[in-house]
């Protein structure tokens, strides 16, 4: 799938550039080492999920620093010292408002206070300050989603169901549509209704609420199984990617070699059979660890 | 002192945000000005999204700390877990010098952080670090004394960036990452197979409705099922399970809405007795 | 003039947050109130003379909450005072006991996995609640109870759970501390753990209670594998279709809700229950009205510009 | 007869390998028919006037990237093709790369300048708290960019976003899941009347029905919705025809694959209940 414009180098940092071969093997490396999982847990398994827990933490503490440390607390503090120092009216837009600018340092302040009392945590677990600054953030959390969520998904979903059953210009399929639409809508609230009396007619509301629940669950279902396959085609295409003659070892070294002694060498087969040399040899020779259940 | 301010922080927040919801939006053509509200609004959310970085922090430290802990008592998987902080260790040893790139001390700076290469108007070509690329200037840090210089900027003329963070994050995390979720398209062929019985009513529904999805969202579908598979899907999708979706959601909002309301009125202690 | 002025103030609660008030000048108060579109006049009216004040868009959403808060605290006092508000029998219990009996019935363990959240997510503290009313049955059929979990402050409230299930049955020795295992924090690690556990001890009735995210698939599949009667419940939409198609019994979504109040009787949560309900009630009957409302309309061409009660009756709910 | 309970799994995965790597070698290519869906996605943004601000939201990571990826690019060329301003936000901390390298390929091709046609603010961490504060005020959610580090205000595009969304005309969110699209919804479309249009992965597409046509103006829903998508904007865009053919050889994968599923289950079950009348008799 890779354009290939120039011919790829050993080792390149220039991220606009095409793959290098280093690269290369270290992701057929790893993704290969991660489908041995499918065969045994292994140690190319448990070694390539600790790079990964390793690096992929390592990647989120620094975004989430970089937003919302170095940006909201060190940058913005530095340039409103410098709005202080410049000639002019001192005033800060905090939201679109216009506020003295000292005022914003203060209150931004109030939140540095606060972070430090979340980081009494570090070292003594049972203290009561990380709680003032949790307490704040569920608050806040739980206003945003309160107000914003009962709008968007109680108020305008109810709005947006009053539609007419037969619309102008409506096909007799999309009346039929309709009409299972709002009657099934109906009928799965009224299965997930606990505390009126279960009547005949509740009881039967439930029974077709549960085959509507059923169909929907059904479509969800699908359309998972899509999605993960969609990352599997993704994964062949990268390898194959990297199954292209100018990443293969002969090309690099030995000049023209023959057709597929090339292919052989380039990074996925030859990973790929390094993996299952490895693997069978330790079954043979019994030293891998007990053979897990079969699950 | 311990519980009645954390709960009284709780409320004042929680009430400021949600008054703050219903005040009048700026509006220039009915002359309305942004308000306090807009003020206080932005200003607790910027709290909330500070605070939420350092608790992160504050979880990979523990992450870090038990790691160790496990290391010192000889866990089996020691090797693996030496692994973990190392790539963990190296990655933002290397990440962090790159972001700090402006305020590096000047032999870390050459050490750590690949050079970028800056092709000059005249065509000559030099090492160094691009620290900001405005339209009017360009900060930079050159050899040999790398102090941050401003040039105007059209005597720049082209920058090639290198990045050894996004070269990591490219060779390792995102393989990694993908590959690990992919390993669900095996588990589910499996499943499919061994345990996904037409045992009940219901059950069959499921499959079916799945199997008229996977049909329909695919090109073959059609042919291999006379046509049938794009009008059921449609039909499916756009009154069945809109329907089941919509009430799941009206159903879900009303329990977003009561544990909100606990939360903002101060009635929510849970979270205070960890 | 006056008078209607106040009772069309009063009596009509305005929602239009997107009236672009081209005219500086404030739109007139309708003559009178007989048609649809003299109504819509005065919610412009009124809508313009608010919206300094407060974005009229919001009104509809701010009287929702409010009513379900009224609602809400009315049935939590009714149920503290002790009045029975019946919650219907969830099938999703039954399927519980009737797990639980076979396991006795076969001398085989119950394995308990209380989802793979931590201790702040809603799901995992109900869950808490569920694996106390089964440790509670377990330990008067003195059937084996085992509890994997993904974290450690979680295990730490599975052991209290237990322990407590055990003293309702009146029978605090039958807590076996180990039977309370940390097993790992890696999803699939701990799936594969579960899997051992599966294979040695062989439990016959598998529950899954909590927060899941990718390992309904695989825990549902590999106990269905060993013969376990396997009950499932989570709120949590995306993982309910693998447990609906592999486990004997699935509590779904809200019913996960029901299910702790209908065990714990906690006048909080039953009072949260029954505003739900009347809420779904009322939003059902709203919906009916509207769409009677809008078919009307349809069907009967209205000249264009001039506004139907639907139009009036939608523009109500924002 | 291998019932089900002993069948080996590893002959599945096996199965599974087999089918995506044959036909992912074969490299045939199918084209799908249009969806209203992802037709209303594309007739969203040629409505939009030409310099309109659009905000674009990067809410995926490399796990999503398999599905996400050909949107996020397609629209992009889109968007440009338009001549539509585009101011860059994310809610993944793992979106970033693929910000940087979407537009460091696809602005030059269009001569597009950074700062006026478009600007990256980058990652803002919060989930729904990020989402509240871009809505509420995009300046102080993001005192700098992230590709030049320098202030909100000397970005004359800035400049004219507002606060509470006054001069953006469109959301566009490439969303994976939490935050993402169904959190947008409330935090820009109800609280500010932002219109907003999404790619979503397989996941999260079916909840999109239920917001559809108002609350969503449209989406593109899994690879499928990528697919066609990238038929529509591919004709007029020479760059973009590899990967529209690439993502059609792929959707010819996964219909074997989807095949392979059903069939595993309709086999499945044929042994089981098969296996329970012979065990009943």
């Amino acid at each position: 799938m890779l354009a290939l414009q120039a011919a790829p180098r050993w080792f390149e940092l220039d991220v606009a550039a095409t793959p290098d071969i280093i690269g290369g093997w270290l992701i057929c490396l790893l993704t290969l080492a991660v489908y041995s999982f499918l065969y045994k847990d292994n140690p190319f398994y448990k070694l390539a999920e600790h790079v990964f827990v390793g690096v992929a933490t390592a990647w989120y503490t620094m975004e989430f620093y970089d937003s919302g440390v170095l940006k909201a607390v060190f940058v913005y503090l530095s340039d409103a010292f410098q709005t202080l120092h410049e000639p002019g009216k001192h005033v800060t837009e905090v939201g679109g408002y216009g506020m003295p600018t000292a005022l914003a340092i203060a209150v931004r302040f109030g939140a540095v206070a606060l972070s430090v009392m979340l980081l009494v945590r570090l070292f003594n677990r049972q203290s009561w300050a990380p709680r003032w600054p949790l307490a704040l953030m569920i608050g806040i959390y739980a206003a945003l989603k309160l107000t914003a969520e009962t709008q968007a998904r109680l108020v305008s979903q109810v709005k947006e169901t009053m539609v007419p059953v037969v619309p102008e210009g409506a096909t007799w399929m999309g009346v039929v549509g309709n009409v299972v639409f709002l009657v099934g809508l109906v009928c799965v609230l009224g299965h997930f209704v606990f505390t009126f009396k279960r009547g005949k007619a509740l009881a039967g509301m439930s029974r077709a609420g549960i085959v509507i629940l059923m169909l929907t669950f059904g479509g969800m279902f699908g359309f998972t199984v899509l999605g993960r396959i969609a990352l599997l085609i993704e994964r062949v295409s990268e390898l194959a990617s990297y199954s292209e003659p100018a990443y293969s070892l002969s090309s690099a070294t030995a000049g023209a070699a023959h057709g597929w002694l090339d292919t052989a060498l380039t990074p996925p087969f030859l990973i790929a059979t390094l993996i299952v040399l490895v693997l069978v040899l330790a079954k043979l020779t019994g030293r891998a660890q007990p053979a897990p259940p079969p699950a | 002192m311990k519980r009645e301010i954390p709960i009284l922080l709780t409320v004042i927040c929680g009430l400021l945000v949600t008054l703050a919801y219903f005040a009048p939006a700026p509006d220039p053509a009915r002359g309305i000005e942004p308000s306090a509200w807009q003020a206080v609004n932005s200003e607790l959310l910027d709290w909330a999204t500070i605070l939420v970085a350092v608790g992160f922090l504050l979880g990979i430290a523990n992450l870090v700390r038990i790691n160790l802990k496990q290391i010192a008592a000889k866990h089996p998987d020691t090797p693996y877990k030496v692994v973990l902080l190392l790539s963990m260790g190296l990655f933002l040893l290397f990440g962090m010098a790159e972001m700090h790139v402006k305020w590096l001390w000047t032999p870390l700076l050459t050490h750590l952080v690949p050079s970028d290469s800056i092709e000059r108007a005249d065509g000559t070509r030099i090492e160094g670090y691009v620290l900001e690329r405005g339209d009017k200037e360009v900060t930079l840090r050159t050899a040999p004394d790398y102090a941050v210089t401003k040039v105007p900027a059209d005597s720049v003329k082209s920058i090639t960036k290198r990045s050894l963070k996004i070269w990591i994050y490219d060779k390792f995390f995102a393989p990694l990452q993908a590959t690990m979720f992919s390993l669900l398209a095996f588990y589910i062929a499996s499943a499919a197979f061994r345990a996904f019985r037409a045992r009940s009513v219901e059950a069959t529904l499921l499959l079916a409705a799945g199997a008229i999805v996977m049909l329909g969202q695919v090109p073959l579908g059609d042919e291999l099922t006379f046509g049938l598979a794009t009008p059921m899907h449609a039909f499916l999708m756009g009154n069945v399970v809109k329907a089941g979706q919509r009430a799941i959601i009206i159903g879900a909002s009303l329990g977003v809405l009561a544990t909100g309301l606990r939360i903002v009125l101060g009635l929510e202690r849970s979270y205070l007795s960890e | 003039m006056i008078a209607l002025q106040a009772a069309a103030a009063a009596a009509v609660q305005v929602a239009d947050g997107t009236a672009h008030a081209a005219a500086q000048v404030a739109p007139a108060w309708p003559a009178s109130l007989g048609s649809a579109s003299d109504w819509w006049q005065g919610m412009d009216a009124l809508a313009w003379r608010l919206t300094p004040w407060v974005a009229t868009g919001k009104i509809p959403t701010a009287i929702a909450i409010i009513a379900f808060a009224a609602v809400m605290f009315a049935s939590q006092r009714k149920a503290k005072r002790g009045v029975e508000i019946p919650i219907r029998r969830l099938a999703g219990l039954d399927a519980l006991d009737e797990a639980i009996g076979r396991a006795t019935e076969m001398g085989r363990p119950v394995l308990y996995v209380p989802g793979t959240d931590e201790i702040k997510e809603i799901q995992t503290i109900y869950s808490m609640m569920i694996l106390r009313h089964v440790a509670r049955k377990t330990a008067e059929y003195g059937t084996p109870l085992i509890v994997p979990t993904k974290n450690a402050v979680v295990m730490a409230f599975c052991e209290e759970a237990v322990r407590q299930g055990c003293v309702d049955a009146g029978r605090p020795d039958a807590f076996i501390a180990d039977n309370v295992r940390y097993l790992s924090d890696e999803q699939f690690a701990y799936c594969a753990g579960i899997a051992g556990i599966m294979y040695r001890e062989r439990p016959a009735a598998n529950i899954y209670m909590g927060m899941f995210y990718a390992e309904s698939l695989i825990l549902a599949e590999t106990g269905f594998l060993h013969g376990a009667i396997q009950v499932a419940g989570t709120a949590r939409q995306e993982q309910l279709p693998f447990f609906v198609a592999a486990c004997d019994y699935t509590i779904m979504g809200e019913e996960y809700y029901a299910v702790t109040a209908y065990l714990t009787r906690d006048p909080s949560l039953v009072g949260t229950i029954r505003a739900g309900d009347l809420v779904k009630v009322a939003a059902a009957a709203l919906i009916a009205v509207g769409v009677t409302l809008a078919s009307i309309a349809g069907s009967a061409a209205a000249l264009p510009g001039t506004h139907t009660l639907s139009d009036v009756y939608s523009r109500l709910f924002g | 007869m291998a019932t089900p309970r002993s069948f080996d799994r590893r002959w599945i995965f096996l199965a599974m390998g087999v089918v995506v790597v044959g036909l992912y070698a074969a490299g045939i290519r199918a084209p799908l028919p249009n969806s209203r869906y992802v037709e209303s996605f594309h007739k969203t943004i040629e409505d939009l006037p030409a310099g309109s601000i659009v905000l674009l939201s990067a809410d995926f990571d490399p796990a999503s990237a398999a599905e996400l990826e050909p949107m996020y690019k397609a629209v992009i060329h889109h968007l440009f093709q338009r001549n539509l301003r585009i101011v860059n936000v994310a809610t993944w901390p793992a979106a970033p790369p693929f910000t940087r390298d979407a537009f460091s390929r696809i602005a030059p091709q269009y001569h597009k300048q950074y700062g006026v046609d478009w600007v990256e603010l980058g990652f803002l961490v919060g989930d729904d708290v990020a989402l509240g504060s871009i809505g509420q005020s995009l300046r102080s959610a993001y005192p700098t960019d992230t590709l030049n580090h320098s202030a909100y205000d000397s970005f004359p595009l800035l400049r004219a976003v507002g606060d509470s969304c006054q001069g953006i005309a469109l959301l566009v969110t490439i969303s994976a899941g939490f935050p993402g699209v169904l959190e947008w919804i409330p935090q820009l479309g109800s609280r500010y009347g932002v219109p907003i249009i999404t790619g979503t992965t397989a996941v999260q597409t079916p909840p999109l029905f239920a917001y559809y046509p108002n609350q969503i103006k449209g989406f593109l829903g899994a690879a499928t919705g990528a697919t066609q998508y990238l038929q529509m904007v591919a004709e007029n865009t020479p760059e973009l025809q590899p990967t529209r053919d690439e993502n059609q050889k792929r959707m010819l994968v996964q219909s074997w694959a989807h095949m392979l599923i059903i069939g595993l289950i309709v086999v499945g079950n044929v042994i089981y209940f098969t296996g329970r009348r012979k065990a009943q008799a």
